[in-house]
């Protein structure tokens, strides 16, 4: 099923953790809600799942108002963040439930939801906790049941809050695999939400970033990582070089040198962004380059890290190599270098390049 | 999941068992053939024994078996119950002025104290002193209450009936001491409650705070109640002390019209009433050391006990009827609040 | 948009509190206002000079005076008492745990006789304090004995779970920084119980105030002396004094309503800074 | 904390008092809790058997005294469940939703806490008394409430009005709404989430509320005192029949019943310690004083 999020908008007493989102999901997609905490990406998946009523717009389930529907009926799947599994029911019990509450006329026979119940709790590989209370679970086993539970009920669509928030590490790689796998499988419209943009790139099909009750950029993941349309999402998606310029005629000038194409912006201060690993560096002056010194070389693993201080202008600028081919030529602290970037990306300054996170709220509760 | 739905069924089913009994409860109580008396403290045990007797005599007399039911608390409170709504057949408090408050009410007419002979009071009773075996502080009459070091037991008279009996006497034996004036008699009033360390509510508190907690030296008290501690605590640590002078309580009965025609029972009210007089009651009267107004059938040894002595009654000019009485001396801000205010 | 209720997707708010509010109404809001609309019969002269005699105002000082001494000792030692129930382990824990909550259960009569009959100058306690001269029973300090009796599990029960929920590791955190023993109480304990023993204190006064069944059996009820504001609405009503009678009943319930008020918007706020930390 | 104890071997683990100190806290608090609580109830005890246990049987046993038992556990039958209805609608609503009022709502359930139940009593009379407002009417339709079993039931509602709502809201307030929201989604209805999912969650809470609150109906004397008539074997309960066998001077008759009561408390809290003990972590979060949510 597709989801169609028309002009959403959500005020908490005055704070508006929704300005204006629009966002078209498509049948079967895997969609991140991306952002810091506050950006009013859970307050989005809540209004999505009928949680939360919007002050303003309209949330279309395959082109239809979902407000129209109460949201028993929406046949939303939804994963809470810490699960809200029910103390005290079993596990079966847990992902019985939805099935038990059904109107007499429509609810399975008791063997029927017996046979049910037992193929999901197969199929996220719970099965011998059957009788187990959540109490007596792992985190990863709480959020496979919270996934089997909602999926009991057939949704059209599954909504899921920070799924691997409350996992360490080892079990939340795990977990994200067997996730991507499993929608793979089902091909079930899916929405999360996550802070993680590592987790939103492996997993999802396309991403929203979203920040301060609005979305930035949507996109796939190598797009948003790749042409980030804000200097927001530039910074929230993976480290960057932050460096003031100016524009001049198309291209931007670091001190003299013109160091990369800025057409169609126009003249004036700017801000270019270039990751770490977009840098050259070389001991020989090159066309575009800029003098630097090597104030620190950090080796980590199958990167060298330098910290470079540039000559004319105050600043320090990260930069990545690939080891080995720093490994020939090593360079040195206080060594005298050149670099320039092979892409980078220029904003004006007036494009509000700093991705401050709006103030921490609490989905309503 | 069953258990859950279960314990909704049974709640359910509780609320509904809930409305059935309260539906069943409100409009039921005594039934035709019952009378309910509402009466004072110290009356418990006489009118066991007379409800008994009488019962017996109307079963003899008609055939039919009836209940008396009783009802006992501080005579103020049960005028107020009654007037509230306790739907008496027969109100048997310990004075007068507590029936005109309910005649006040249209309850009963304002005469009913002619309807019965004696100023329907069936038998008297007076106040007398329980003292410690003994009587180490040697308390002979009223004047000796008022020494330093005598601590004297009385219940609140503004909440009891039998409290006010014993401050009238007090009042009025004041008075009449050579020279007494009610300036003077106030003043003996007064420096007899400043020798109260506890005023109970009740009659009945009095006594357990006396006898049971073993506080003061001295309980004023109804005479019948006097002669009931000695039964219920013993004669070896308790004397009746019965001084020269005292008042003549007389705790009046009357029907209430009202309630028995809605009930339906005059008759048998009427009956009950009237056995109050009748030699077989007052036999019991006497027995249960109350003064019967015929001595006739009581028992003789149950007469000694109640000795001669000189007696004032609530109609004497001194206090002038019980309704001028409570206002001198019991309404807010009248003598009894006045020697409590003056004693600061 | 300004709104009464924050929407939720829960259903059946609108019955829940319907109902609740027509319950609330029946039981105690309706019956409660018959009592303003009685003492107003009064008029607004005739109900300040009704609540404000010398000796209304002497039992109101009784009142007030013995129910906040009577808080006061179990914010104390109701505080000791939840101490030691939940840290010490010792025989008899349970007994006098599950102890704590005999107050609620009792009948006042029942704790008002008892009570007498222990305190009497003949009974077990009161002929033991009698030697030395002291007098409990008859006295205002009867009062306060029966208060201090109601009154005890309303502090207890209010300390214990916050003491419950006290995490070990601060005070660890505490003495790992090289507080004293007494520092860590004084900065760290005290301040996180403070809350609840103002609000144990609270409730045990409020609930002191209106006390009249185990009190009358153990005071001495003398008027200016030992007589409580119950009793005194007792004696209006033995006067047929209705209108005097809830006249003080008033200044008892708007006495009581505005205490509990404090007490709940406090919690209410307390309540708030904790869940923004 | 004194530190002047002297040190044993070991200094103490920096989280506990020394040894000294904790044993006199605990005596401190042992010693009140005798002189405050386990003398009275000793009391009640010891004047019960004053005069053996033949006389404590025929109190007990007593037609009177049996019909005071019968309605004590009437009285209870009704009001309890009606504080239970009310308790788990008044906890919904408060404990689920932000609404405005609710301050002031919370504190005009707690206000029968501290009415004095001679007030209680009062107001019931000047309402349904037949000087009331609307006792004249229903006395003309021949509906007693005051001074009948009606006016006790009403009475003991109110003076027990706040347990059931004090015990839930807490503890339904500390659980929030995210498994009422997941079964919500599921599509439970109102009432399946109410029944299958909050109720078992606080079914504690609920248990303990109906415990204090029964016994509290059952002990209950002031309001009562005010609306009974005291009509004997009719509108009396046991506290009021306690109150009677005292006023008779039957003692050790009182005090047998007296006990009962004591007894039906005793239980109480053996019930709730049981509770405790084999529902521990449950009910941690339930033990809280029905005045206080903290």
């Amino acid at each position: 099923m597709s989801i169609e999020v028309r002009g959403v908008e959500k005020e908490f007493g005055g704070f508006r953790a929704l300005d204006g989102v629009s966002l078209n999901i498509r049948e079967g997609e895997l969609v991140a809600l991306l952002g810091p905490s506050g950006s009013g990406k859970t307050t989005l998946l809540r209004v999505i799942a009928g949680l939360e009523y919007a002050t303003g717009g309209s949330v279309l389930f395959d082109g239809e108002d979902a407000g129209a529907r109460h949201v028993r009926e929406r046949r939303v799947g939804f994963v809470f963040q810490h699960y809200a599994l029910f103390k005290h029911m079993t596990v079966f019990n847990n992902v019985a439930f939805g099935l038990r509450v059904k109107a007499r006329a429509t609810r399975p026979s008791p063997e029927e939801i017996t046979s049910k119940v037992n193929a999901l709790l197969n199929l996220v590989q719970v099965e011998q906790f059957g009788s187990r209370y959540p109490s007596q679970l792992s985190g990863g086993q709480r959020q496979r049941v919270a996934l089997a539970r909602a999926l009991a009920i057939e949704p059209r669509v599954l909504l899921l809050d920070e799924p691997f928030g409350a996992l360490d590490a080892k079990v939340r790689k795990e977990l994200r695999r067997w996730l991507r796998g499993l929608h793979d499988r089902m091909g079930l419209t899916s929405v999360f939400v996550t802070h993680d943009q590592e987790e939103a790139m492996e997993l999802s099909d396309r991403v929203a970033v979203m920040n301060r009750g609005r979305i930035e950029q949507v996109g796939s993941p190598t797009e948003v990582y790749d042409s980030p349309a804000t200097p927001f999402v530039y910074e929230f998606l993976g480290n960057a070089n932050r460096l003031p310029c100016r524009i001049e005629h198309g291209s931007a000038r670091l001190g003299e040198t013109v160091f990369t194409d800025a057409t169609g912006l126009a003249d004036g201060d700017g801000v270019a962004f270039v990751r770490p690993h977009d840098i050259e560096v070389t001991s020989d002056r090159l066309a575009l380059s800029i003098p630097a010194t090597v104030k620190q070389v950090l080796i980590s693993g199958a990167v060298a890290k330098l910290e470079l201080t540039m000559d004319p202008a105050p600043g320090m600028i990260e930069v990545e190599l690939p080891r080995g081919a720093h490994w020939g030529a090593p360079f040195l602290a206080g060594q005298k270098v050149h670099w320039r970037a092979r892409t980078a990306r220029v904003f004006p300054a007036s494009a509000g390049a700093s991705p401050v996170a709006a103030p921490e709220v609490k989905a309503a509760g | 999941m069953e258990r859950n739905s279960r314990m909704g069924g049974r709640f359910r089913n509780w609320i509904a068992a809930a409305v059935v009994a309260l539906g069943a409860l409100s409009p039921a109580g005594a039934g035709a053939q019952a009378l309910l008396n509402v009466s004072y403290d110290p009356t418990r045990e006489l009118y066991e024994a007379i409800n008994k007797a009488f019962v017996a005599d109307w079963k003899a007399k008609t055939g039919q078996t009836i209940t008396v039911n009783q009802a006992h608390g501080g005579s103020g409170a049960q005028a107020r119950a009654v007037i509230d709504g306790l739907e008496a057949d027969v109100v048997t408090l310990a004075l007068a002025y507590d029936l005109d408050v309910i005649a006040a009410r249209g309850l009963f007419p304002a005469d009913w104290q002619k309807r019965l002979p004696q100023n329907s009071t069936p038998y008297t009773s007076t106040i007398v002193f329980l003292v410690k075996k003994g009587n180490p502080k040697a308390i002979k009459d009223w004047g000796d209450l008022t020494r330093a070091g005598v601590q004297v037991i009385t219940p609140n008279p503004k909440t009891s009936g039998g409290a006010r009996w014993n401050y009238l006497a007090a009042w009025a034996w004041a008075l009449k001491q050579p020279g007494g004036t009610e300036a003077k008699a106030k003043a003996f009033v007064q420096a007899l409650y400043k020798n109260v360390p506890v005023l109970d509510t009740g009659a009945r508190g009095s006594t357990v705070t006396f006898a049971q907690r073993g506080l003061g030296d001295v309980l004023l008290a109804w005479e019948n109640e006097a002669f009931l501690a000695l039964d219920e605590f013993g004669k070896d640590k308790f004397d009746i002390v019965v001084p020269s002078f005292s008042i003549l309580a007389e705790p009046p009965v009357a029907l209430v019209d009202k309630n028995v025609d809605k009930h339906k029972t005059r008759v048998l009210a009427e009956a009950y009433l009237n056995f109050l007089y009748t030699p077989a009651a007052q036999k019991i009267i006497a027995s249960k050391h109350y003064r019967p107004r015929d001595t006739a059938a009581a028992n003789p040894a149950d007469l000694a006990l109640l000795p001669k002595l000189d007696l004032i009654a609530i109609d004497d000019p001194v206090f002038g009827g019980w309704a001028k009485a409570q206002a001198t001396h019991f309404a807010d801000g009248g003598v009894f609040d006045q020697i409590y205010a003056g004693a600061r | 948009m300004f709104a009464l209720r924050r929407p939720s997707v829960l259903p059946g708010f609108g019955p829940t509190l319907g109902f609740a509010l027509f319950y609330l109404s029946l039981i105690v809001l309706i019956p409660l206002a018959g009592l303003f609309f009685k003492s107003a019969e009064l008029g607004w002269e005739g109900f300040v000079r009704a609540v404000s005699t010398p000796r209304v105002l002497a039992s109101f000082r009784l009142t007030f005076g013995a129910a906040f001494l009577a808080a006061l000792l179990n914010a104390f030692v109701g505080f000791l008492v939840a101490w030691v129930l939940t840290r010490y382990r010792f025989p008899g824990r349970r007994v006098i745990d599950g102890l704590v909550d005999l107050p609620f259960a009792l009948p006042t009569a029942v704790a008002g006789i008892a009570l007498a009959t222990l305190y009497a100058p003949n009974g077990w306690i009161g002929s033991i304090l009698d030697k030395v001269g002291i007098k409990v029973a008859y006295t205002p300090a009867g009062v306060w004995v029966a208060l201090v009796f109601i009154s005890l599990p309303f502090v207890v029960r209010t300390i214990q779970p916050v003491l419950q929920d006290l995490e070990p590791e601060i005070e660890e955190a505490s003495a790992s920084l090289g507080a004293r023993r007494w520092q860590t109480w004084l900065y760290v304990i005290i301040p996180v119980l403070l809350p609840a023993m103002i609000t144990g204190f609270s409730l045990a006064f409020a609930r002191a105030l209106g006390e009249y069944g185990s009190v009358i059996f153990i005071a001495g009820n003398l008027p200016f002396r030992s007589e409580i504001v119950p009793l005194l609405i007792f004696v209006q009503l033995e006067q047929y004094n209705y209108a005097g009678a809830a006249a003080i009943a008033t200044v008892m319930l708007m006495a009581s309503f505005i205490l509990l008020l404090i007490i709940n918007v406090l919690q209410r706020w307390t309540a708030r800074r904790h869940g923004a930390d | 904390m004194g530190q002047a104890t002297p040190r044993l071997l070991r200094p103490p683990p920096p989280t506990t008092e020394p040894f000294a100190v904790k044993w006199a806290l605990i005596g401190t608090a042992v010693l009140f809790m005798l002189l405050f609580l386990v003398m009275p109830l000793a009391a009640v005890l010891s004047e019960a058997f004053s005069r053996g246990i033949g006389t404590y049987w025929a109190a007990i046993t007593d037609p009177y005294t049996l019909k005071s038992v019968r309605l004590t556990l009437l009285v209870a039958a009704i009001s309890v469940p009606l504080n239970v209805a009310f308790g788990m609608t008044a906890a919904w609503a408060i404990a689920k939703f932000e609404f405005v009022g609710k301050s002031v709502l919370i504190t005009l359930i707690d206000l029968p806490f501290s009415v004095s139940p001679v007030i209680a009593g009062l107001i019931y009379v000047l309402m349904f008394g037949a000087q009331g407002w609307i006792g004249p009417w229903l006395i003309d339709h021949d509906i007693r409430i005051v001074f009948a079993v009606p006016g006790l039931i009403v009475a003991t509602t109110f003076v027990t009005f706040p347990f059931v709502a004090r015990e839930m809201i807490p503890l339904m307030q500390d659980q929030g709404t995210d498994e009422e929201e997941a079964a919500i989604l599921l599509g439970a209805s109102g009432w399946q989430t109410f029944w299958r999912v909050t109720l078992p969650n606080a079914k504690w809470a609920l248990l303990y509320g109906v415990l204090l609150c029964n016994a509290r109906a059952m002990g209950e004397f002031g309001a009562v005192a005010v609306v009974s008539g005291h009509v004997r074997g009719v509108t009396t309960t046991m506290p009021l029949q306690i109150e009677m066998l005292y006023n008779e001077y039957k003692f050790a008759a009182s005090f047998a019943v007296a006990s009962l009561l004591a007894l039906l408390a005793v239980v109480t809290l053996v019930v709730k310690a049981t509770l405790e003990w084999r529902f521990g972590e449950e009910l941690a979060a339930v033990h809280r004083a029905p005045g206080g949510k903290v």
